[in-house]
């Protein structure tokens, strides 16, 4: 499954290309070409691959549930195995397990680590302030969110000016601000300094380490590896791109990703495509004023020519729950003829008989309208307005479940 | 009076050959905006429609006097276009791209912010002051002549919502979309500010949509230094809440970011939030009538 | 009166513990600079002679009030150590430390000239507004207070001037060292006009050398903006000609650099031009006199 | 022979540290290192070495004296060969040769370039605006001073924020406004972007190509290199270190700068020790209004201590021309009885018997001079004042050439 970074956010930021979590593995595969330190370890998805893999790394092994969601610890899915064989053991019980909705796919088998300390680090872009902002605290391991609520004073900030960067102040400042052991300053100035390089050169919208622990033999080391990819810098990045597209797992999802269309599921049946992420949402929010429940959100996106439509459409009627599909264009520099092009073409190309709402606005809306009322089939009926066209979505979808 | 653009715009269109560029320059052009030049490098010398092309915006500002700038370049390409307007010295740039990186744009967004340039987008429809001049991309159709102003994160949601106004018989001072994106070069607060001071502005409508917190930072500021009355609209109620960005996200901007916990804060401050766009479009009729 | 440091200066010593920051650190506060902290990383709780140690800047301005920060940290530190001291907030920045590349000092230029702090250096002897305070590593023994503001590139310079000045009876307002290198924070156009807005400044000593234009461009600004009379001094007459810095060093100054052509400059400009640091205090004493 | 890049402005930059101008042939192997186009090409310093060179190299070849001053075209420091015995013979013609003061020790083979046009290109760092300046014109192969001044459209020029630094607008708006030729363009925006980088990762002052030439095959090189050195910066760059050091010939010049001391040549017999530019220059004017001649410049430098001193003035004895030696000392962070102990064991060590004349004030100037009163040996003469002191050590020069 796609997973936006945030649920709400994500919404929004489907208008300039989803941000997309990566793996831990592929995280610390990312921190370690940045000189973070990382325990050694290896990728497996299956019991006999994780067996392998201990046996190559030697010595202890933590087995990890490799999800896109937090709470897997407690819900077993990270294991220690002393041997191989009970790295095998964990791997068998842990793949397939499904962890809040997340199918585990993959473990990541790595050397367990003698934790002395476990610390909190991460860069985050904070769209408050337009600026990286870089955290740090000694109280690691735990929910951050929670330390911040609770015990601000245990969490140290500080945001960077992009154009300068991140400077030697800055990690001395935070390193003495959290209140890190002395013993750990030095490795956690440097993890910090290439944390916030891994930052920028990957055009990430996070990278977070949480636990970064003080090992008993007194290194530094990132146990944990989050990162957060911004899409729109994907194409000076084909190595995140690669890593990107393993992640995608709803078919739905996969097929928008192929086709370039920005697109999330959700649990109604009311099928919606619209342009632009402002308009989609309102389109949901209408959707369900008027008593229905939307299947997905799909943005069609600035300047929707007639094969992205098409594109959308296929992404749609891929969706065996969707009963009814609600079209809502409000053409700017989208052009109405030719999603109505699109429309046609699509309908013509799939075959789909399901009734199809249309409500076409905005620019060369009378021939878009034109070329609908002239040829289309008889499941497709225009509204005039938003409000009319979700209301009768609506309607459409109960009759059909009636 | 309007903010931003009017007869007074001399506007210079970056990417002026290209499909969109073209498609829109003209338009903005036939609108009665005073389109004075378009910038494509290598094409100095050619016209669109009878607008002079320059290789570079530097040449065309000293050409013709182009205080505006409106960038139509390609995402890989805009970051440099943006740099580029800065440095020709126009007033305003508009930059209608859409999926520039947000590291580009952090560091675009500083170097802008400590000069006295103004930066609408990216990500966004343009402005238009109807009846004076259109730059952007907005189906002029929607928009009237009137004393409504109008801000907008989303593009379309603004045809909407502006759709819904005319349907009352209003129309706007000027309309500005600001970008979806998460770095844009002027801020909710910063386009109310303007319109405030706009004697022909009688009310602001904030159209706002769920994440940051650029809502809940603009109800503060309205409620201590705005006097025009402004109502607005929140789009995303049916979002999922889904998973956080990082636990990192929530704290930084100590807001949810929902459509919910924006309404509510707007709402504490006064400021009438509509549950869709045609309530929007009654509310603020409603608003007006009161004065 | 006197610009820059005076009885209000709160002054925080970063480098504190090293041999050179120590040493003048304490000669600071024994002329009766209010010399409020140090810093040195992980010194935190130590003291220099009384003075409190920080491990950062931020913190000693938060715990002092610090509202001066003077930096003693060698070059390759020091940059980070300006960067620091302009994130603190402090209003003036006085960077002894000789040696800083000039690429990293074009960046840190770039970024504070957008702000509103004050850079005094770097590669400069300080500041000292005899009586009142001392910054730096000037021989307190050779200023008197006065009402000559001499402002100069070269420190050891400065020093000889002011003996000369002493040795007829003239003390100085202040005495701004603004530093040697390609790249200092204050210019000598930004330090006269502080000179000629203080009202307890009667006459303005310029020390000024060969290289860059920095002395020809101060002789337009004196000329069409400084009302207190200005009296000059540049060394480097023996100079050769030498080698030009490629030819595209000429081209941009659009001046020779000369100590010749810079005398003229001056001259032009109704600016009386010493032959020798003895010369220059009688031109200043006879410029006093005819007031 | 130390060079610093430009004569008048290196006596300000002793303070400092000086900026050196490198050979040719280092620029041109800094250049390939950034991906600027260079012709293929080989150092040598024997006319043996020239031949051998002009064999591997194949074709023509063209033998260039490398000398750190303009004008050896014209002086016969460049010969076009069609043979490797021919550039032997150039070679014996050209090593050793004076080109306006240079001796020239090492000659440079290059493979013979087919000129189509000849542009200049430079990244100089403009000192009044405090910002990188980037220049260009198609009326490269000629003096641009000259260009500049008779010509100055055709010299295109903009300046650059260090902050956001060079972009690709401003290489299309030089390209444009110095009229390069079409065909040519493209190379040399990508020059400039790599011309600027090596500006900025090497830490220079000037990096300059004049000419820089479009060749009849369609390509852009590099055919001279101009790359002027920081030396403030170098100890970030080894590798500079190493060509600075390999550009040194005065043997005074070559102690100085092992001994970490600003020292510059001059004609005169009075040698002179000062501390900081600014006085030193001053130091030498007073010399000169006294009738006397300054046999160079040294600048102790800031906070100078009594082995630095020791240092300096076993360079100026080395130096036979000396007659009289004038030390002026005005310390701030430098202390006069560190001056004065450095004095006393210089002498000591050294066995000076020439007259040395003394002025001490400032920081320590009481302990200093005590110092030189109790314990200097007669040939040490202490006067109270800068003018005073020059004009004594005048006298005494001329007193010792009478």
């Amino acid at each position: 499954m796609a997973l936006p970074s945030d649920g709400a956010i994500c919404f929004v930021n489907t208008s300039q290309g989803r941000r997309l979590d990566l793996f831990e593995y592929q995280g610390k595969q990312l921190f370690a070409r940045h000189g973070i330190p990382v325990p050694r370890g290896e990728v497996a998805d299956t019991p006999e691959a994780a067996r392998a893999a201990a046996e190559r790394i030697g010595g202890k092994v933590v087995v990890k549930a490799q999800v896109q969601i937090g709470g897997r610890g407690k819900a077993g899915g990270i294991q220690l195995a002393d041997t191989p064989e009970e790295a095998e053991a964990h791997a068998r019980k842990i793949l397939g397990m499904d962890i809040r909705g997340h199918i585990v796919h993959t473990v990541w088998i790595e050397a367990a680590s003698e934790i002395a300390k476990e610390y909190y680090a991460s860069v985050t872009f904070d769209r408050g302030e337009k600026k990286p902002l870089v955290m740090l605290s000694a109280a690691g391991g735990m929910d951050i969110e929670e330390v911040a609520r609770t015990r601000p004073e245990a969490l140290a900030t500080v945001h960077i000016d992009p154009l300068t960067g991140f400077q030697a102040h800055h990690a001395r400042w935070l390193v003495y601000h959290a209140a890190i052991d002395q013993g750990a300053q030095q490795g956690v100035v440097k993890i910090l300094q290439q944390l916030y390089q891994a930052f920028t050169e990957l055009d990430t919208m996070l990278v977070e380490i949480n636990p970064l622990i003080w090992t008993a033999s007194g290194d530094v080391v990132a146990l944990d590896a989050k990162v957060t990819i911004d899409n729109n810098a994907l194409y000076r990045h084909p190595e995140l791109l690669e890593m990107q597209q393993s992640v995608t797992e709803d078919p739905q999802e996969r097929l928008a990703q192929e086709k370039g269309v920005t697109y999330v599921k959700l649990d109604g049946d009311v099928g919606i495509l619209g342009n632009g992420a402002g308009l989609v949402m309102s389109t949901l929010d209408v959707v369900a004023l008027a008593g229905g429940r939307p299947a997905n959100f799909l943005d069609a996106g600035g300047g929707s020519k007639a094969d992205e439509v098409v594109a959308a459409l296929e992404v749609l009627l891929s969706d065996p729950k969707v009963k009814v599909l609600l079209v809502n264009i409000f053409g700017g520099i989208t052009r109405c003829d030719e999603v109505a092009t699109g429309l046609l073409t699509a309908l013509d190309k799939l075959g789909a008989t399901l009734p199809i709402v249309v409500r076409l606005d905005g620019t060369n809306e009378d021939e878009g309208r034109r070329i609908i009322a002239e040829q289309a089939p008889a499941n497709v009926v225009v509204e005039a307005t938003m409000l009319s066209a979700a209301k009768r979505a609506v309607e459409l979808a109960q009759g059909v479940e009636a | 009076m309007s903010i931003l653009v009017d007869k007074n715009t001399k506007l210079v269109v970056q990417g002026i050959t290209g499909r969109e560029g073209a498609f829109h320059a003209t338009r903005n052009k036939a609108y009665g905006t005073n389109v004075v030049a378009g910038v494509t490098p290598g094409k100095a010398g050619q016209d669109v429609e009878g607008i002079p092309v320059f290789n570079t915006v530097r040449d065309a500002v000293e050409e013709t006097g182009a205080n505006t700038a409106m960038v139509f370049v390609p995402p890989r390409f805009a970051t440099d276009a943006l740099y580029e307007a800065i440095e020709s010295g126009v007033d305003l740039i508009i930059c209608i791209t859409e999926g520039i990186p947000a590291h580009d744009m952090m560091q675009v967004y500083t170097h802008l912010r400590r000069g006295n340039q103004t930066l609408i987008g990216p990500n966004c429809p343009g402005i238009i002051s109807p009846g004076r001049a259109s730059v952007g991309i907005m189906p002029t159709q929607v928009f009237n002549p009137g004393r409504v102003g109008l801000v907008s994160r989303s593009g379309t949601l603004t045809y909407q919502i502006s759709k819904e106004l005319a349907a009352l018989g209003i129309g706007q001072s000027s309309v500005v979309g600001i970008g979806g994106d998460p770095v844009v070069g002027s801020s909710f607060i910063d386009i109310v500010t303007r319109f405030d001071a706009d004697p022909e502005t009688d009310l602001i409508v904030m159209v706002g949509e769920i994440g940051g917190n650029e809502e809940e930072k603009a109800a503060e500021f309205i409620a201590a230094n705005v006097s025009t009355p402004v109502v607005s609209y929140i789009a995303g109620f049916q979002a999922p809440p889904g998973k956080q960005m990082g636990h990192a996200g929530a704290i930084i901007t100590g807001s949810s970011g929902t459509a919910q916990g924006k309404k509510e804060a707007l709402e504490a401050k006064g400021v009438r939030v509509g549950t869709n766009p045609t309530e929007v479009a009654e509310l603020a009729q409603q608003a007006l009538a009161a004065q």
